[in-house]
């Protein structure tokens, strides 16, 4: 892929994008709380990657990519808190651990199968729970496919795991929740998107726009 | 929006600060923390109890902090579970050596961060055992479900630990004690109107004029169905029924019980619903050892309330009535 | 109007009913009154302290029952002061042959019920004598008005003469140290909403989404001023900039402090109205020995605070710290 | 005047109409008080007379028509509270004394003055203090007046007293209070309507419509 330096750029510019992108939905994320949780998942995504871009900008200026995937983490888990926090935060740290060898087509798979494994075992959830894992799992099993299998550049598997994960968001809406606070609404839960998928894709759209530039 | 607050994001800290300065020989803030733990924090000789979960419940968690009770207690955002850093922070402040008893609410978020939490003040060496509270009855709890919340009960959990660990039991006796009441507890909440976050400003749900939500929780989340407007005593004979359903009590049994007023609702309302409560503990053949009314585990400014039934036995009503001396409970 | 009761005539009999079923061992109902006593009332040897006025009010009044507060308490209707045969019936009941001491607050119709209430057990041959709080600095107290309202620094009043009256001290004794805090306190109050009686089932007065009421009282009626919103740091500093004019203190003064919040408003924003109060004092040259922070003396469901201030001295000090056991207060 | 038993059921008559009105204004009377007092005038009126109407039903059938008034105040002080509980309640009691011997066209007049002085008594306002004092002394000067120098016939009398009340009641808008919740406004309560001088308009018009019957 790109040497060091590009790859800390692309890092760095993929948190700014997050970042504004988070603070632009804050409310969006929140109204979808409101109607199945507890009103705060903007607010916390906001706050969360605010501090990230903060703790990045204040980053070592040699540290590797790698680990400012980490701090991405780290920062995460001590500044969101709830149930986003430790699965956002809690597995970008510990998946960060797949790209000290910097950021290639196949680290960045590894990267991205010990992501989803980490928020499966944190959170519990399996497929159609009506979270998270919903978006993240065709998203990371598209991505998988379009580079091992169908030799994609890495910009191509990226935009088809952008549109898997769209597929999951909108999946989401007409199940019955079994995780996470709208899970206690029972079958009222259903009809409604999940704030975690949508933040989740939120994101992924984000490190495209990033990636195309 | 009106709020007797100053920043929307600021009212964590600066309620903290307030309580502090209300409560200087007792409350001590965790520099950098969003923490409060007794001012002689840790106490020499004792298990050390920890609470925490997301704030807008007070006097919940910190009101409880004193002798009898919690020895710290951790504020995450509005609604939010604190960070497993703030966590792991105020379990090793409470460790006096002989451990540490963490009362967490059955939430995902309060789970996940108190695990990770656990796992960190393990690694220097603190005992750290965890309780999960989960006596809200309105949540089916299932394979298929995250599981019953944890919400007015949890005052319970903390006041026989509390007493408990005050005597010098060790961590697995403080432990047993807590989950007897977690094995006899049960919650249900109702809501008459939405509370209002801080940050988003408006109702977290919409509820109309002759609509109430039923089995709550105290996130201001929305309940697990909506009916017609009901009198206080309906009200509380569908909270109550499903409580006792749940529980499944003999006759002669003692409780103790609990109308939780959420935040907004005049005590006199929830005095009218004692009343009836404690009508129907009669009828059903249970007797009342003890009748708590107040707001103990509240959700902003919400107007509703929930209904606790606890059954005691000797052991947990000697815990109950052990001196307690916190802000926000004495006995 | 969505409210925790059953028929709004009824709420005051059931809300008393729901009392003592909460403390059956503490309080007891006058029959056919509106009026709970200690349940030991009356007690040997000692001067009876009572109060009453309107309910809504909750935990005052019958909830300062107690060892080392009052006797006994009467309930009107809600913001209605109670009938002067009610009173009489309550003074009667806790007169133990040492004298009754009344805690009225200035509003007409209490000073005109307990003056004939006085004047009734007076022919009984009880000896009473009343005080008359009249805390409130919004209210300009001249000829020309029917004075200041007594407001939330009557439970400081409780306070005081139900610790002197549980020493022993005879009737005039009690009366000088009750007058002694009236002296001294100063008190002022805000609403960001009205509040909603469960008669008339809609709010008192109507507030824009951008507007607040100064100056308040304890009964839903408008303040003196309406105002934009303000920050919690705003208003307390304009409502503790008008109790210290008023009461016009010495530096190094020490002084007991009250956010007292209206029924609405969450915890957590009366403590961070205390955040900045303490500051207040602190900047003023004042000493706090002791800051009280919750619902004492609230109007039903009203979103909104008052902030106390009384100056205290070695007596007050000891009386303000000596035991009391009631429901919502306990020392 | 009339006769012992015409003076009862005229009593009784009254009671009821009295008691009708306030439950019909029971919302009016409550609305004007929530504009400078505590929103509880209406309901305190209704409570009060209906209390009156149960009372005076059990009333012994020998009672005289001035214990029957007596009856009034002494229920009206025993179930309305408030400022309006004694003032109403404790003036008719403590007049009713001036009708022992029945009620005649000079003992009217002695209940009249009897009450408008206890009421001020009692609530200390003077004219124009903006309470019920301001309909009432110009009633009652209008009635004697009336009945003493002019010589009219009772029901007449009445009549212009009503009308005397009622811009009483008007002459409470424009100023401002000085006894009362509504004192505590301060110069807000210019431009409000007094409660308590329109009900006493109230009962003075259900008075003279028992005396047209
Ligand atoms: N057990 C879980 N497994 C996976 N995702 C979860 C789980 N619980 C919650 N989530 C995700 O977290 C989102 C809510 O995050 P947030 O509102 O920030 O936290 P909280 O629920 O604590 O308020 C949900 O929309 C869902 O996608
Ligand atoms: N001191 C007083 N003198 C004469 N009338 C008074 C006085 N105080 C109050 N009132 C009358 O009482 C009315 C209010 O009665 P009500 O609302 O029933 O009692 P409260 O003011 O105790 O709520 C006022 O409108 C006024 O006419
Ligand atoms: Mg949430
Ligand atoms: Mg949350
Ligand atoms: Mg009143
Ligand atoms: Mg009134």
């Amino acid at each position: 892929m790109a040497d060091r330096e590009t790859q800390r750029a692309a890092v760095i510019a993929a948190v700014e994008r997050v970042a504004d992108r988070m603070t632009a939905e804050k409310t969006y994320l929140t109204e979808l709380d409101s109607a199945i949780g507890d009103a705060d998942h903007g607010a916390n995504m906001a706050r969360g990657f605010e501090a990230v871009r903060e703790k990045i900008a204040d980053a070592d200026a040699d540290a590797d990519p790698g680990d400012l995937v980490k701090t991405v983490g780290v920062t995460l888990i001590s500044e969101v808190g709830g149930a986003s926090g430790p699965l956002y935060g809690g597995s970008i740290m510990s998946a960060s651990t797949e790209l000290a060898d910097g950021i290639t087509a196949e680290s960045s798979v590894a990267f991205a199968e010990a992501y989803l494994a980490k928020v499966k075992d944190r959170g519990g959830a399996e497929l159609g729970a009506k979270t998270m894992v919903d978006a993240l799992t065709p998203a990371v099993h598209t991505y998988k496919k379009s580079i091992e299998t169908d030799d994609l550049p890495p910009l191509e598997a990226l935009a088809k795991a952008v549109d898997a994960a769209e597929r999951g968001v909108n999946y989401t809406v007409p199940l019955r929740a079994q995780k996470g606070r709208a899970s206690y609404l029972g079958w009222r839960s259903v009809g409604h998107q999940d704030p975690g998928a949508t933040s989740t894709l939120f994101i992924m759209e984000e490190l495209l726009a990033t990636a195309e530039e | 929006m009106k709020k007797l607050i100053n920043e929307p994001g600021d009212v964590v800290d600066e309620m903290l600060d307030g309580m502090v300065a209300a409560y200087p020989d007792r409350l001590r803030r965790l520099d950098g923390n969003e923490v409060l733990v007794r001012s002689d924090a840790p106490v020499a000789g004792k298990v050390g109890i920890v609470s925490g979960g997301g704030s807008g419940h007070e006097p919940t968690h910190a009101g409880y902090i004193g002798d009898g009770m919690l020895d710290g207690a951790a504020a995450g955002e509005i609604f939010t579970s604190p960070t497993a850093d703030q966590l792991d922070a105020m379990i090793q402040a409470c460790d006096a050596g002989e451990g540490v008893l963490c009362v967490v609410k059955n939430y995902e978020g309060d789970v996940m961060n108190f695990d990770t939490a656990g796992e960190m003040a393990g690694m220097e060496d603190v005992d750290v055992e965890q309780v999960v509270v989960n006596d809200d009855v309105a949540v089916e709890d299932s394979l298929y479900t995250s599981g019953r919340r944890g919400v007015c009960g949890t005052i319970l959990v903390h006041k026989v630990a509390g007493a408990k660990a005050a005597e010098g039991a060790d961590l697995a006796e403080v432990k047993r004690v807590a989950e007897k009441v977690i094995d006899n507890v049960g919650t249900m909440g109702m809501a008459l109107t939405s509370c209002v976050t801080p940050e988003k400003g408006e109702p977290t749900f919409d509820l109309g004029e002759d609509e109430i939500e039923l089995g709550i929780g105290i996130h201001g989340e929305p309940g697990t169905e909506r009916t017609d407007v009901m009198s206080a005593d309906e009200i509380t004979d569908h909270l109550t029924q499903n409580v006792l359903d749940d529980l499944d009590l003999d006759a002669g049994q003692e409780v103790v019980t609990i109308v939780n007023g959420m935040g907004g609702t005049p005590l006199s309302e929830l005095f009218v619903v004692n009343r009836r409560l404690q009508q129907l503990m009669h009828d059903h053949g249970l007797e009342t050892y003890d009748a708590w009314v107040g707001d103990y585990m509240t959700s902003l400014d919400m107007m509703g309330c929930s209904i606790t039934v606890c059954a005691v036995d000797d052991e947990l009503k000697d815990l109950l009535d052990a001196p307690a001396d916190t802000p926000a409970l004495k006995v």
